[in-house]
Order: C-alpha cells, then structure tokens, then sequence
C-alpha cells in the first residue's frame, strides 16, 4: 500500500517537473498555460491519491481531496483568465 | 542528515528566490518572484516547527501582499520607460552595506547563547486556565494580549488612513474602483462557486485555532477573499464607506477586546485577564468578533479609497 | 498582584483615547468630533492624575498586564519621563484639537468632510499610539506602538489631499518602514539573545556580545531614521512643511518625540554600558542637526518650511545629553538628564504653538512667504505674539523651557570638561534668534498694498497662545518642580 | 542547533537581499516589494530564535511565534498604505518614483510622459 502511495506522489512530482520545464521552455503564453494547468493538476492529483493511503482519518482524506478540488477550481479559472487576457491583446476590439 | 536534503535546498531556494525578486527586469517578473519567496518561506515556516505563522505567511505575506502590490502595479504599470537605477557609486554603496548586515546578523545568530533561553516552558505553565491547546494562540489572546489588541487597532487605523486617502469627490462611496462586470466570464463562476466553500474553510480554520494550527488572523484573510471575489468579478458591490454597520464591522474586533479587557477589571482583577471558568468563552468571543473585524478590514485594505464615480 | 496602586491609570491612559478612536471611527460625523474632544479633554485630566501620583510617590507606577508579570507578559511603567511627556503630549492635542474646532468643523460622509472625518479619528488614535509608545516597557509591543505613530502621522500629513504631500510622505512612510524593520531585526536578536524583551528584565543583565552589539546598532539606526536626525533628515521638512498647520504642529512636537523617548530608554536602561563613542557619534550628528537645520532655516523663503527646519536643529539637542549623561560624573549626568527631557517637552510646546500660530498667520493675509507676512502682527497679534514667545523658547532665551533645557546642557558640557557642546549650544542660539528675528520683524511690517490682512478666530488664537504660555512657563518652574523627570531615571554606570 | 543552520543564512541573505532592493532601486513599488522581501527575511530570524528555543516538549518556542504573526498583520497593513500612497501619487502627478525632478502636474489618469 505504502508502495503504491509512493509510486503516485514520484508520478506526481514528474508531472510537476514536466510542467515546469514546460512553462519555462515553451513559446507562447497559451501552451505555457497548457503545460502548466494540464501537468499540474494531473501531478497534484497523483500526489493526493499517493497520500490518500496515509491519512489518519476520514477526515483528513476529505481535507486531501478538498484541495485537489480548489487547486483544480483555481487553476481552470486562473488558465481561462489567462487565456482571455492573451486574446485580448491579440486582437483589441475595434 | 536527512533534513539537510530538504533544509539545504529549501534555503537555496528563498535566496534565490529573493535575488530573482530584485533581479527581475519586469515590475511582474519582481511581482512573480516575491511571491515564490513567500511559498518557499511558508515551507520554511513548517520547518522551523512553526504551523500557525506557516499559515499567517501563506495567506497574509505571500498571498494578500502580493495580490495588492499587482493590483497597484497593474493600475500603474512601470511607466512607459523603466526608471532609470540610482547612480552606480550608490549601489556599490547600498551592496557593501547590505553585505555587510547580512553577514554581521549571519554571525549574530550563530553567536546566541546555547542553550537559548526560551519562554515555551513559562507559556506551558500559565495555559491551564486559559483553556486553550494551541500555545501560540494563548501567547497571542493571554499572555501577550496587548500586542493583539493594539494589532487589531492598527487594522482599523489602516483603513481610515487609507480612505482618508480618497479623492475629495469620491468621499462617502464604496470602497475601490468600479469593476467592470462579465457575468457568463470565468471569474464571475468562480466568484459564485468559491464563495460558499470558501466561507466554511475560512470559518473553520478560525475556530480550530484555539486548539489547532489557525486562527482569527488567518481565517478572517480566508473570509476576505471570499468577500472580495464578487466585487473584483463585478457582481457585487461592496458597502458605502458611509455605511455604520460596515464601520461596525471593521472596529467590532478591537471594541469587544477592549470591553472584555476593561471588564477583566471587575470580574478577574485586572485589565485583559479572564476570569477562571470563564476564559474560554471569552477568548472565543473576542476571536470571533476579531474573525469578523480581520475580514472586513483585510477586504477594505485590498478594493482601497473610494474612486467609484456612482453606484451600481 | 498586578502592579502598584495607581496601575489601572495606565490602562485606562491607552484605553480611553483607542476607545474613543474606534467609536468615533464608527460614528462618524458630528458625534466623531464631538467623541473625540471629549476624550482629549478627559486624557488630560487622566495623564495631569498620573503625573501627581508619580509625584506623590515619588517612584514609577506599574501595571502588569492580564496578571502576568515579565518575561511572560507584558508591564506598563509610568516613571518620570513617560508622565511629562504624556502631560505634554495631552496639552499639545487639546490645543490642536480647540484649534481643529473651526479649521475641521464638520466631519460627514458627502463631499468637503473627509480630512475632518479623519482628523476627528486621528486624533485619539495619535493620543493612544504616543499612550503605549511612552508607557509600554516591552520592547516589541513599543514596535507596535511606532507604526501606529507612523500610520497615524501619515494620515495627518496628507489630510489637505494635495499631490505635492503624497510624494513627500511616501518618501517618509518608506524612512519610517525601514526604520521600524531594522528596529525589529534587533528585538529578534535581543529576544534569542535573553529570552525576554522587558526593558526591567534586560536593565543591567545585558552582555556585551555580538548579536546584542548588532542589536543596539540596528535599533539605534531604524530610530534615528524615524526621528530625522541628521543626516537622515530629508524626508522631514518638505512632509511637516507641506501638511496643513495642526497636523505639522502634531507631528513635529510629538511624533518625533515617541522614539526619542524609545531611544532613551534602549541607550540607558538596555545596553549594556553604551559605548562612549557611540554617544559622542550620536552627539556629534545632533550638532551637525543644530547648526545644518539653523542655517538651512535661515535662508528658508517659506514660512513653515523655515520651521520645519527648525524643528531638524530642535531635535539635535536632545542627542547632546547623550555623551553628557556617560561622563561617569553624577550631578552633571542630572543635569543633563534633565535639560534632555525639558527640552523635548519644552520643544513639543513651542514648536506646537509656532506651526499652529504660521497657520493662522498664512490665512490672514493669505501668502506664506516670509517676505509676505506684513500686515500679520496687526490682523493676528496674539498668533504673531505666540511665534515670538515660541521662538525665544528655541533660542533659549529665559524666562523659557527651552532657556533652561539649554542652560542644564550647557552647565553639564561645562561641569563634565565637554565645553565644545556648549559651543555648540550657544552658536545654534544665535542662529535660531536669527530666523526668529526673520520672522518677527517680517510680521510687524506694514501689509504689502493691495492686501488687507484678515483677522482669524479668537479661539484659534487664544489655543495658540494658551500653549506659547505655558512653554514659558516651564521655565518659571522652580527646578525642584522639574524632579519630576528624574523619577526613575536610569542609574548611569560611569 | 545545526538543524537551523541552513535558514539562518537564507534569513541573513533575505535581509541583505530586501535591504539592498530598497536603497538601491528607484521605483516605489519595487522598494515596497523589497520592504516585504526583507521583512520575509527578519520574520524568519524569529523563527530561527523560536525554533532554538524548543523546550518543554514544545517543537519551538511559541512567543517569538505569536510576534511574527502580529508582525506580519503590521507589515501587510503598511505595504497597503505605501501601495495606496503610491496609487494617489501616480493618479495625481503621473510619478513613480520619488525623485525630485519628476513630473510635477499632469493631469489625473494620464500615464507619465517621462517616469524619471
């Protein structure tokens, strides 16, 4: 059990670093965005489910998954603004 | 051994981070790495065995800083041309003498006297009647009860520094500027998502403070937010800053503090001490309109002096 | 249990004005002014009642907070110092605020009532700030105490709105803000240092090691860039000279005053035997504050940026007792002791009266250029009246505060084989009686033709006069009645 | 005792670091962010004073932990006042730095024509 927690937060931390490296290597600011919501919500979620297996109570498995769902929340929102912004300024309405 | 794979890498990090902060060519570049060091010191925090600043660091100095340095910054922008730096023989001069601190305070602290004198055992001592679990949150409603006091004060004191900053004919009208409303875009959903959810943690990560991690200061900076979200999305409105029972809100805090102080001087023999039995409730009673006060002045804080032109 | 008899006074010295504060914030309005007066005035009977006490008993009041005695909790001390500058303190804000009754007479919620709005809250929240700055004895809640004296000073300093003030006082809120945070770095040095930051508990216990050296170094730094000592005085005039007369009266007789009592009491009752250089640094600098302030005033055009620079060469005294109290010579150290404190009381009084008297001079014949005020003494005599008797307080021409502040350091620089500090003395005399003499015979000139000078309210005049008065007659007080200040002075260790 | 060793260094640097930021830079908003970079950097050498201080069963000591949480209030309550002056200044005269020679009176709202 604690193998499979361990073999989803290494999962995880892959995704993050993926991420990163996609933020700081890709062109624009419409795949930055892609590589960093994509990989870090994919890389947080595998970390919660690795931790899930450790969590002292029910509770605390709730409280896991609760920020996996605000960071998701956040993060869709924070992209979309993003990528508004990005179209705005691309094309300034006439 | 172990710890220093983690310690070294997270130090590296905040200087780091902090070098990026004033190396950065943007305002946003400088914006983006301040905020990096404030994550890096709220794992310090928890480091450093200290949860309940952790978590003051994550919301208040890393989060609502930052979210008010880029919303100023966004406002203002850098100017068209970056201003020009100070001379050359002034940074040399300003480098040498921040070195020179630096490496003077560096070997200041390796310097303390071991073993370091420490009041956790006194603070230990004196929680019993207090009826609280979490030291932090007795040092901060007890011990040291006039530091807190006069804290929340200064919180009210900002706000009616910073709305006697309004322009004379904005004066009297809500806080902040007028946002522009896009009801279908993605920050008005999440401005009705959020909230509830919102609400309930920031509510729990005050109550949990008499015994947990967490507090006032930290849930009422949670709350704000939640209140500040639909003003920023342009759904609501925030209160008129004639508006008493806003006023009331922002001073109920430091009001109730200081009339359960005062009280202290017929029910306990002194000023801002509890009367045994009592002194749970009171504490609770104090946080929770401090809970209140924190989120309604953090918010005003955030939107600034009234600049709407009229009401919505 | 909880202190001395008397303690509650203490509590009740912060309570009353941060109360009044918080319920004039919330009422607004007429009831704010209103709140905030009535506060003041009874501030006044309440810190006159401490002082008598601490008289009578001839020894400093205490009052431990919830119960808890240092280092765990928090004790109020009320010695000598802390009462005469809470009395002068209470005067020079009844006075201001008499004053503020007609130049902010309706604080409301629609357009032209915002700057009395906050001065109406500013008030008693300048009264609580400097209550805890001179009565707490904890060296961190004394950081709290002084950003609420910056965020309170800060509001004042823009209350007219004008563009040219925002400029200036960022410039000072950014002195003030490194200033508090490197006075903040010595208290986490000092506390991982002896576990306690009770100025009682650290007196005599301190070592000297390095992080307490450090300590002392920072601390000393952030308060005297807080005071504008010279050279870090820039910020100063340009944010004093641009508010609006009460204000600028506020900030440059009292603002400044809270870390100066601060830095006392770090210097004589928390190092550990300051070094002697360091003393005659700090003396050196107010020397240079004396006569740099004196001349730049001097040659000032404009009526209250000449005293604002005034107020840069008044602060330079208080940092002559320094050198003057570690001669290892008793009766000198006394003497200088007390010509420090008399002269930041006496200071806070007349530089009051002055800024307050160069308002109502500006507004009666509407020019505030010092070759433009002809016409005043007729218009304003009692205002122009209240300038002079001020200004002889600052040269230090008796019967004065100021002339018997300046006689006590100049007899102790004597008495201690430190005469050039009295050179010092006597130099920024003349140049003070200079600009005073500027001033004055400006005033009494016929009015420039085509104006016709205005006559401004009574009871503006007669608060302004009421506190020139009595900034002499602190020099008519027989000495014994100055034993006040002495009263839990610190034991100098030669 | 060594457990501290790597944050009291990275707190020294932060102080040297925020102190340099807000002698030697010009624009306002990067003094204030340095303002907090160095305030970051004091409030952790209070947490180092804490966690050295761990006794009594207690992981670090709670008191220098309670100051940092009100000095942290403080500080976010001064870097929203410098920010509001610095809005009102850059609204009124078009500035945003403090230097004397900048733009003395263009009208509200309208960006700085020359920011130095």
């Amino acid at each position: 059990m604690s193998l499979f927690g361990a073999a989803c937060v290494l999962a995880g931390a892959f995704f993050f670093i993926a991420g990163t490296v996609g933020l700081l290597r890709f062109g624009d600011t419409l795949s930055r965005v892609h590589a960093l919501t994509k990989a870090d919500n994919l890389g947080l979620g595998l970390i919660v489910l690795g931790l899930l297996p450790f969590a002292g109570s029910l509770a605390e498995a709730i409280k896991l998954l609760l920020i996996w769902a605000l960071v998701l929340l956040g993060g869709t929102t924070a992209a979309q603004l993003v990528a508004s912004a990005v179209r705005r300024d691309q094309d300034p309405p006439q | 051994m172990t710890a220093w794979l983690l310690d070294l890498p997270l130090a590296l990090g905040l200087f780091g981070a902090g070098a990026a902060t004033l190396a950065a060519r943007s305002l946003f570049g400088a914006v983006l790495g301040f905020i990096s060091t404030g994550l890096i010191a709220t794992l310090v925090w928890v480091r450093l065995e200290a949860p309940d600043v952790a978590l003051t660091e994550a919301v208040i100095g890393a989060a609502a800083t930052s979210v008010i340095i880029l919303y100023v910054a966004s406002r203002i922008g850098a100017g068209p041309v970056p201003p020009a730096p100070p001379a050359i023989a002034l940074r040399l001069l300003a480098a040498i003498l921040s070195a020179l601190v630096a490496g003077l305070l560096a070997f200041a602290i390796f310097s303390l006297p071991a073993p370091a004198p420490s009041l956790a055992g006194a603070v230990l001592e004196m929680i019993g009647p207090t009826g609280l679990g979490n030291p932090v949150t007795a040092v901060l409603m007890a011990h040291r009860a006039l530091d807190t006091l006069l804290e929340s004060a200064v919180l009210v004191f900002a706000v009616f520094v910073i709305w006697s900053m309004a322009p004379e004919r904005r004066w009297g009208r809500a806080p902040g500027p007028a946002f522009v409303a896009e009801p279908h875009g993605p920050l008005a959903f999440l401005a009705r998502v959020l909230p509830p959810i919102g609400i309930v943690i920031g509510i729990y990560i005050a109550w949990v403070g008499a015994d947990a991690p967490g507090g006032k200061f930290q849930g009422g900076a949670v709350l704000a937010a939640m209140w500040v979200l639909p003003w920023i999305a342009g759904l609501t409105a925030p209160p008129r800053i004639s508006d008493m029972r806003l006023r009331l809100a922002i001073a109920a805090g430091p009001l109730v503090f200081l009339i359960v102080g005062l009280a202290g001087f017929a029910l306990a023999g002194g000023f801002l001490a509890y009367p045994p039995g009592l002194a749970k409730s009171l504490i609770l009673l104090i946080e929770t309109a401090m809970t209140l006060s924190v989120a309604a002045a953090l918010a005003c804080m955030i939107a600034g002096p009234p600049e709407r032109r009229a009401q919505p | 249990m909880t202190g001395t008899p008397g303690g509650p006074l203490l509590v009740l010295a912060i309570a009353l004005p941060l109360g009044a504060t918080l319920i004039a914030f919330v009422l607004g309005g007429q009831a704010a002014a209103r709140v905030a007066r009535g506060s003041l005035w009874l501030w006044l009977m309440l810190v006159a009642a401490i002082a008598a006490v601490v008289i009578a008993r001839g020894e400093p009041l205490t009052y431990l907070l919830g119960g808890f005695a240092p280092p765990l909790g928090i004790a109020l001390v009320a010695d000598g110092l802390a009462s005469a500058m809470l009395l002068a303190a209470a005067i020079v804000l009844v006075a201001t605020a008499l004053f503020g009754r007609i130049a902010y007479p309706e604080p409301s919620w629609v357009k032209g009532g915002r700057a009395a709005f906050a001065y109406w809250c500013l008030l008693p929240a300048l009264a609580a700030s400097l209550a805890v700055a001179f009565l707490a004895r904890d060296l961190f809640s004394l950081f709290v105490a002084l950003e609420m004296l910056t965020f309170t000073a800060l509001a004042l300093a823009c209350l007219d709105g004008r563009p040219s003030q925002f400029k200036a006082e960022l410039r000072y809120l950014l002195f003030a803000l490194l200033g508090s945070v490197l006075y903040l770095l010595g208290c986490a040095l000092l506390y991982g240092a002896y576990g306690t930051l009770d100025i009682g508990l650290l007196a005599g216990k301190t070592r000297a090691d390095a992080p307490t050296r450090l300590a002392g170094a920072l601390m000393t730094a952030g308060l005297l860039a807080k005071m504008a000592v010279f050279p870090l005085h820039l910020w100063l005039p340009p944010a004093h000279a641009g508010a609006p007369p009460a204000a600028s009266a506020l900030l440059s007789g009292l603002v400044v005053k809270g870390a100066f009592v601060l830095l006392v009491r770090l210097w004589f009752s928390v190092l550990p035997g300051p070094p002697v250089a360091g003393a005659e640094l700090l003396a050196s600098l107010g020397a240079a504050a004396i006569l740099v302030g004196s001349v730049v005033a001097l040659r000032q055009e404009r009526l209250k940026a000449l005293i604002a620079y005034s107020t840069v060469a008044q602060i330079g005294y208080l940092f002559l007792m320094f050198p003057l109290l570690m001669a290892g010579d008793a009766e000198a150290g006394s003497r200088a002791w007390m010509g420090g404190m008399l002269q930041a009381v006496s200071h806070a009084l007349a530089k009051a009266a002055m800024f307050l008297g160069a308002g109502l001079i500006v507004q009666s014949v509407g020019d505030d250029r010092v070759a433009g005020l002809g016409g005043a003494a007729r218009a304003a005599p009692f205002a122009v009246l209240a300038i002079g008797i001020g200004g002889l307080s600052l040269m230090g021409v008796p019967p004065s505060g100021g002339f018997t502040a300046k006689w006590l350091l100049l007899r102790a620089s004597v008495d201690t084989g430190q005469w050039w500090w009295s050179l010092v003395i006597l130099a920024g005399g003349l140049l003070t009686g200079g600009y005073v003499y500027r001033l004055i015979a400006a005033a009494l000139g016929p009015a420039a033709p085509g104006t016709a000078p205005r006559a401004v309210p009574r009871l503006q005049e007669g608060s302004v006069l009421g506190l020139a008065l009595l900034s002499m007659l602190l020099g008519l007080l027989p000495l014994s009645m100055l034993g006040l200040a002495r009263i839990g002075q610190p034991i100098m260790l030669p | 005792m060594t457990g501290i060793t790597p944050f009291a260094l990275g707190a020294a640097g932060l102080v040297g670091l925020g102190l340099y930021g807000m002698l030697a830079q010009s624009s306002v908003l990067r003094k204030v962010i340095a303002f907090n970079l160095l305030g970051v950097g004091v409030f952790l050498v209070f947490g180092v004073v804490a966690r050295r201080g761990a006794a009594a069963g207690l992981p670090a000591d709670p008191v220098p932990q309670a100051m940092v949480i009100t000095g942290l209030v403080v500080a976010f309550a001064a870097t929203a006042l410098a920010l509001v002056l610095t809005l009102r200044l850059h609204q009124t005269t078009g500035a945003v730095t403090l230097a004397e020679d900048a733009p003395a009176e263009t009208p509200p709202a309208k960006p700085a024509t020359d920011a130095a």
